[in-house]
């Protein structure tokens, strides 16, 4: 398997703020990277950095495909492949569901007709779910149908590589259930995926591979089963104490 | 049914206007008709950049303005047939949207406001200072108007401005309901929703941002030609505060953002301010509460007002028939 | 939701004025009213002119009409606001004139500033008196006079404006009160299509005259606080002769100041802005001795009666003095008495205009009589002078031309 | 001449004008920023509140009004200014305040506030013009040119009123509250501080500074309904150029305009000085839109 992502040495600063430290890791193809760590440990502005939206690293370099992004626009990214979903849930909020797909939909979708394109909107509403409620205005849907329509509009953009931040996030347990399942069908269907959670459950589930971060630094990486047992881990998310215990 | 009745709305509200002038000939009533249509057109171009872009395009009455004057110039001074009015008015407006939108595309918020308005400011010196060339700060005069062979577009009541104006207002409603449901469209609206959001679903921002400028300008210029022959005058007072305010009341009194508001707003307002005259200065002071209060109460404008009433009718019936469910 | 119960009420009665102002015009006027219309901008910075022309207007209607009014007519006066001053807002209060059943003629200090509506009122046919911006109004009326047979100005050309300061400055040097050591000058324009065809022509006369210029600047159409900066490059060579052609009587009313804070032993002499009443308020005793000149404006009160009159008058009726548009209204709305005195009908506009066309009145800024070529009102000797006048502690002496001088020019107190 | 005596003859030339003109744009600056500062609006209203202050000024100090002297006109004309900001604060600002867009708002709110007061004071004293009293009559001499002693006490003013507007908001509780509410809004709420009142307060203050502005200029410039339309502009002008949301930049940014202007008039002559002063504004925004002082 090759690497699909390769991100070598990156760092970010605000200020006297290091938010993401020398930080380098990598993805495999049809990997699912779990990312976790303690709030503030940098894992959004990664995905912020990777994307470009809204800013690039301060130095160190981004492979997608074995190609570097660094003189890319954030456009450009999306088109090599690499795209991000938010942690609150998103969207356009005065497009109906669908066009929140369409306006997400690359030039190449809409050159046998508008017919078309509506067509394959509507199979990325029907994949993750939403196709009934098409034509409602996006800020009408529930907390969880945004969360999905989020994750439809990535997928409209045909990524590579797929950055969910915490797409369980404020879901309720049956919800996420789902949101497993879907996560993994999207796998499945040949797409990498590196994914933020705080929910562990979810994280064990569908990740091949977990890092955790702190102060932007690199934590633990490993199997999701050793990585949570790991003392280090333990003790950035709970203090020293709870690790000597 | 819906779309029914809005294309029925449609067709009879053109109906009305391509059958007035042959129910009423009164100049007056035909004056006040033609500067309706053509505020008409200046409101609904602009809610394309300020409505549908969310920019604070504060400089599209300049965009006026300019293809006003670009239009004067060069068919009384350098002697272009006045047929190439409008042209001459799409390029230049066309232009001077190109130009003020590059330092737009850095800038946010109350900055966009400034650098706009700064650009008619700037646009107006310009033609103070080129007093030979503009007239200064009197204004262009004798801009040759619009002929076909004998027949002056003045005639009968300025007919001929009439219905050139009542089209370029048919094209107008055409290209910004197309531009609502287009790729296109969604696009801009994307980008006034969720900045990031939609830059990281590969919307161009750049790109969609001049192209938003652009399109917006050709109506103002187009008018701004036509407004030009048919009062044969250009004045510095279209680069003024007075006028940008009014124009901004319409487009507000109408509401943001949809087709029909701001034409009723570019109508309603023009009617008004035309009902309020003998108050004189008066006259601000009522403009001036109307303005808060559309603002404070319907925050949508005229547009608003139909969907409030459906939800007012709605709910009422909702509470007698439907109890209501716990979503 | 009781201010959304008033702003319905708001729109209902709103929705009545326009139903009101489309089909309600036409409702039965009264027999035997002619309507004078005073076009202008009621708000913005235009607005004291507008004003000020539709008080003498309507101070003149008033007495016509207590003397029983004209051939069985009584006048009325009314407002036609030409608003934001945008060429479709002065087009539209144009409609709304032409809309007005009885309306007998136009009487105004200006339409707008460019003059471009006369187009439309040649078309209307109605009687249109103006009292300012003649350049604009010659430059459309000259290549085409008989095409606007209805309009004429009460203001004659501004072409003495550009020569005749050089004449003044002599006779003052010949009477003895200007006594240069040299034939110098400095000059400020204003950039502005008034100012600067004035600036243009005094470089020019004075130059012609053998004056010397040491210095040249124009300003901005701007507010302009500080002229201490162009003041100091005056006085590091004084000229004999000073002359600023700024429009604004507020700037120039803040040179007058800082000009005095360090005079120069130069003669100052300020295009037309002085003539406005409160520069005097604001400049006090610093203005004593500063020339100004003025094209149009009413003769003296004391060797003119009529002047006199119509001031006081004004003064009662309003509380506070005219400035020249009060009293040129004033004077149209009695010539049009003379005009509907002989034709009788005021609907007539064809004789009316004619009978206009053919005044030779003498009014309170001189006789009024209209050039063919031009429309505008003849201006030299016998005709409408161009005055000069010198402020002496806050008094306004016509100092030129000799027939209508209220006293001698006097040496600046300021010049050593 | 040497060079020295002509650096001597340039700097007398054009150190008085440059100060002059710079304190101006201090008065007329000081209110606009401070209500941007605090509440991440522009007031559009600021102009008339100059032309209104300096006309309730005129109507209790002139002998054709109240004639109870200047003083009691200068004090009454800043409580009605003040009286006004609180007024607009609560009609056309705070019952906006958290709408998405509310910059645009109150752009439309408070340009509508301006044509109301402007046009009200139209109605209420009539079109022509009118005139205050200098508050001292005398001439300065400083570095070489002679000034009226009203502009002396401008001069003067300018700094006192920076610094006690910097005092106010440093040393007493309401100035702190005032900053906290424009650091940080929802912080100061939770620490128990009543954002409405601090803007309120701010707003007052503000069209109080506005007030002073428009009297001071009404003794040197005419009084008509537009008094504050073009400094209004120039306002813009330096507190753009001083950088939004700083004080000192905004002090800085008025005397970099008011002498800009002075050595532009000197040396460029005074019918380009405005162009340029445009030109440079535009090119700030663009290229420094934080201006001189703000943070990237």
């Amino acid at each position: 398997m090759t690497d699909i992502l390769a991100v070598q040495g990156i760092s970010k600063s605000f200020g006297a703020l290091k938010a993401i430290r020398n930080l380098s890791f990598s993805l495999k193809s049809n990997e699912v990277l779990g990312i976790a760590g303690p709030n503030g440990s940098g894992k959004s502005t990664l995905f912020n950095i990777l994307t470009k939206v809204p800013f690039g690293p301060d130095e160190g370099e981004i492979r997608v495909a074995g190609e570097s992004v660094s003189g890319l626009g954030p456009r450009q990214i999306v088109e090599r492949g690499l795209v991000r979903s938010f942690q609150t849930e998103t969207d356009f909020e005065t497009l109906s569901v669908i066009e929140n797909v369409l306006v997400s939909m690359p030039d190449s979708d809409f050159r046998s007709g508008k017919a078309a394109s509506r067509q394959r909107a509507r199979e990325f509403l029907d994949y993750v779910g939403l196709a009934a409620q098409q034509d409602r205005p996006a800020s009408e849907i529930t907390v969880y149908d945004r969360k999905k329509l989020m994750i439809a509009t990535a997928l409209a953009c045909r990524p590579k590589v797929l950055l969910l931040d915490e797409p369980a996030a404020g879901l309720s347990r049956p919800e996420v259930s789902e949101m497993i399942e879907l996560i993994k069908r999207i796998n499945l269907g040949g797409i990498s995926v590196i994914v933020i959670e705080h929910i562990i459950s979810l994280l064990v589930s569908v990740s091949n591979r977990l890092i955790v971060l702190n102060f932007g630094e690199l934590l633990a990486e490993g199997t999701p089963q050793d990585v949570i047992r790991d003392p280090r881990v333990i003790e950035a998310y709970l203090g020293p104490a709870a690790a000597h215990e | 049914m819906e779309t029914k009745l809005r294309t029925a709305a449609i067709v009879a509200f053109f109906a009305i206007l391509v059958a007035l002038p042959l129910v009423n000939g009164d100049s007056y009533v035909r004056h006040i008709s033609i500067i309706a249509i053509m505020y008409a057109v200046l409101v609904s171009s602009w809610n394309i950049s300020l409505g549908y872009g969310g920019v604070f395009n504060f400089a599209h009455m300049a965009f006026f303005a300019v293809g006003a004057y670009a239009t004067g110039i060069l068919t009384k001074t350098f002697g272009f047939s006045p047929w190439f009015g409008m042209p001459i008015g799409i390029a230049a407006s066309v232009a001077a949207s190109i130009l003020v939108c590059l330092p737009v595309l850095r800038l946010k918020g109350i900055y966009v406001i400034l650098v706009t308005f700064a650009f008619g400011q700037l646009c107006l010196q310009i033609v103070l200072n080129q007093r030979e060339l503009t007239g200064g700060n009197f204004g262009l005069v004798q801009i040759p108007p619009l002929e076909i062979g004998t027949f002056s577009f003045r005639d009968h009541q300025n007919i001929g401005y009439y219905y050139l104006a009542l089209a370029i207002l048919g094209l107008t409603v055409a290209v910004v309901s197309w531009f609502a449901r287009s790729r296109f469209g969604w696009r801009v609206v994307a980008l006034r929703d969720n900045e990031p959001y939609a830059v990281s679903r590969g919307v161009p921002l750049s790109r969609t941002r001049l192209l938003t400028f652009a399109l917006s300008a050709v109506f103002p210029g187009a008018i701004g030609a036509v407004y030009a022959q048919y009062v044969r005058s250009a004045s510095p007072d279209m680069f003024g505060f007075s006028f940008l305010t009014l124009a901004l009341s319409m487009l507000l009194l109408g509401g943001t953002g949809t087709v029909w508001g701001p034409i009723a707003g570019a109508f309603v307002f023009t009617i008004l301010s035309e009902v309020m005259a003998p108050l004189g200065p008066g006259r601000y002071l009522v403009t001036a509460v109307l303005i808060v209060l559309i603002l404070r109460f319907f925050p949508k404008g005229l547009a608003g007002i139909p969907q409030f009433v459906a939800q007012l009718m709605r709910g009422s019936r909702t509470g007698q028939l439907y109890p209501t469910e716990s979503a | 939701m009781r201010s959304k119960a008033n702003l319905l009420r708001a729109a209902a009665l709103a929705a009545g004025a326009v139903v009101a102002a489309f089909w309600g015009t036409s409702a039965q006027a009264q027999e035997k009213t002619v309507t004078l219309g005073v076009l202008g901008a009621f708000a913005g910075p235009f607005a004291a002119d507008a004003v000020e022309g539709f008080n003498g207007a309507k101070l003149a209607a008033k007495e016509i009409n207590a003397a029983g009014g004209i051939n069985g007519y009584k006048f009325s006066v009314e407002q036609f606001d030409t608003k934001e001053m945008t060429p479709d807002a002065v087009l539209a209060a144009v409609e709304r004139l032409k809309a007005t059943p009885d309306l007998g003629a136009i009487v105004t200090p200006f339409g707008s500033l460019s003059g471009f509506e006369m187009d439309y009122v040649a078309d209307i046919g109605v009687p249109y008196m103006v009292a300012a911006n003649s350049n604009q109004y010659r430059s459309i009326i000259q290549p085409n006079p008989d095409k606007f047979k209805n309009v004429w100005s009460l203001a004659p050309s501004y072409d003495a404006y550009q020569t005749e300061l050089p004449t003044v400055i002599e006779e003052m040097i010949t009477d003895g009160s200007f006594k240069p050591t040299e034939k110098t000058y400095a000059i400020i324009g204003s950039d502005n299509p008034y100012s600067m065809p004035i600036y243009a022509g005094l470089k020019k006369a004075m130059d012609e005259k053998g004056w010397k210029m040491t210095f040249d600047d124009v300003v901005p159409a701007v507010e302009i606080n500080d002229w201490r900066v162009i003041l100091n490059k005056i006085r590091q060579a004084p000229p004999a002769v000073i002359i600023n052609t700024e429009a604004s009587s507020s700037n120039a009313a803040s040179f007058m100041n800082q000009f005095m804070e360090e005079p120069t032993n130069s003669l100052l002499f300020i295009q037309y802005a002085p003539s406005v009443p409160e520069f005097v308020d604001l400049t006090k005793k610093n203005s004593t001795g500063v020339l100004y000149n003025m094209l149009g404006g009413p003769i003296s009160a004391s060797v003119r009666p009529r002047t006199a009159e119509i001031g006081e008058k004004y003064k009662a009726e309003y509380g506070y003095d005219s400035s020249i548009y009060g009293y040129i209204c004033y004077e149209m709305v009695y010539l049009y008495a003379d005009m509907l005195k002989k034709v009788g009908d005021p609907k007539d506009y064809a004789r009316m205009s004619a009978e206009l066309a053919a005044t030779d009145k003498e009014m309170v800024h001189g006789r009024v009589k209209f050039d063919p070529a031009t429309h505008l009102s003849m201006q030299g000797p016998g005709y409408l002078p161009i005055q000069f006048y010198q402020i002496w502690d806050g008094e306004r002496i016509t100092i030129y031309p000799k027939e209508y001088a209220t006293g001698k020019s006097q040496t600046p107190p300021w010049i050593k | 001449m040497g060079t020295l005596d002509s650096i001597q003859l340039v700097f007398q030339s054009i150190f008085a004008s440059g100060l002059v003109l710079a304190s101006l744009y201090v008065l007329m600056a000081a209110g606009l920023a401070l209500v941007w500062n605090t509440l991440g609006i522009f007031n559009f209203t600021h102009g008339a509140l100059m032309a209104a202050a300096a006309y309730v000024a005129w109507t209790v100090a002139d002998p054709r009004g109240l004639a109870l002297g200047l003083a009691v006109g200068v004090v009454a004309a800043i409580l009605v200014a003040a009286l006004l900001g609180f007024i607009i604060n609560y009609l056309l600002v705070a019952p906006f305040l958290g709408q998405k867009q509310i910059v645009l708002i109150a752009v439309m709110t408070t340009l509508s506030g301006a044509f109301f007061i402007e046009n009200s004071a139209l109605l209420l004293w009539g079109p022509r013009i009118k005139q205050l009293d200098k508050f001292v009559e005398g001439n300065v001499r400083i570095a070489g040119t002679t000034i009226s002693g009203h502009e002396a006490i401008i001069i003067l003013l300018a700094p006192l009123l920076m610094l006690g507007l910097w005092a106010f908001l440093r040393f007493t509780w309401t100035g702190s509250a005032i900053r906290a509410v424009a650091q940080n809004r929802d912080f100061a709420e939770l620490s128990g501080v009543r954002v409405q009142r601090m803007y309120a307060i701010a707003f007052a203050i503000a069209a109080a500074l506005a007030g002073l502005a428009g009297i001071m200029l009404g003794a040197i410039r005419f009084i008509t309904p537009g008094l504050g339309g073009e400094p209004l502009l120039k306002a813009l002008i330096v507190v753009i150029l001083g950088g939004l949301g700083s004080m000192p930049g905004t002090v800085l940014g008025a005397y970099l305009v008011g002498f800009g202007e002075a050595t532009s008039t000197y040396f460029l002559g005074a019918y380009w000085t405005q162009a340029v002063l445009f030109l440079v504004f535009i090119g700030f925004l663009v290229l420094r839109p934080n201006g001189l002082f703000g943070k990237q």
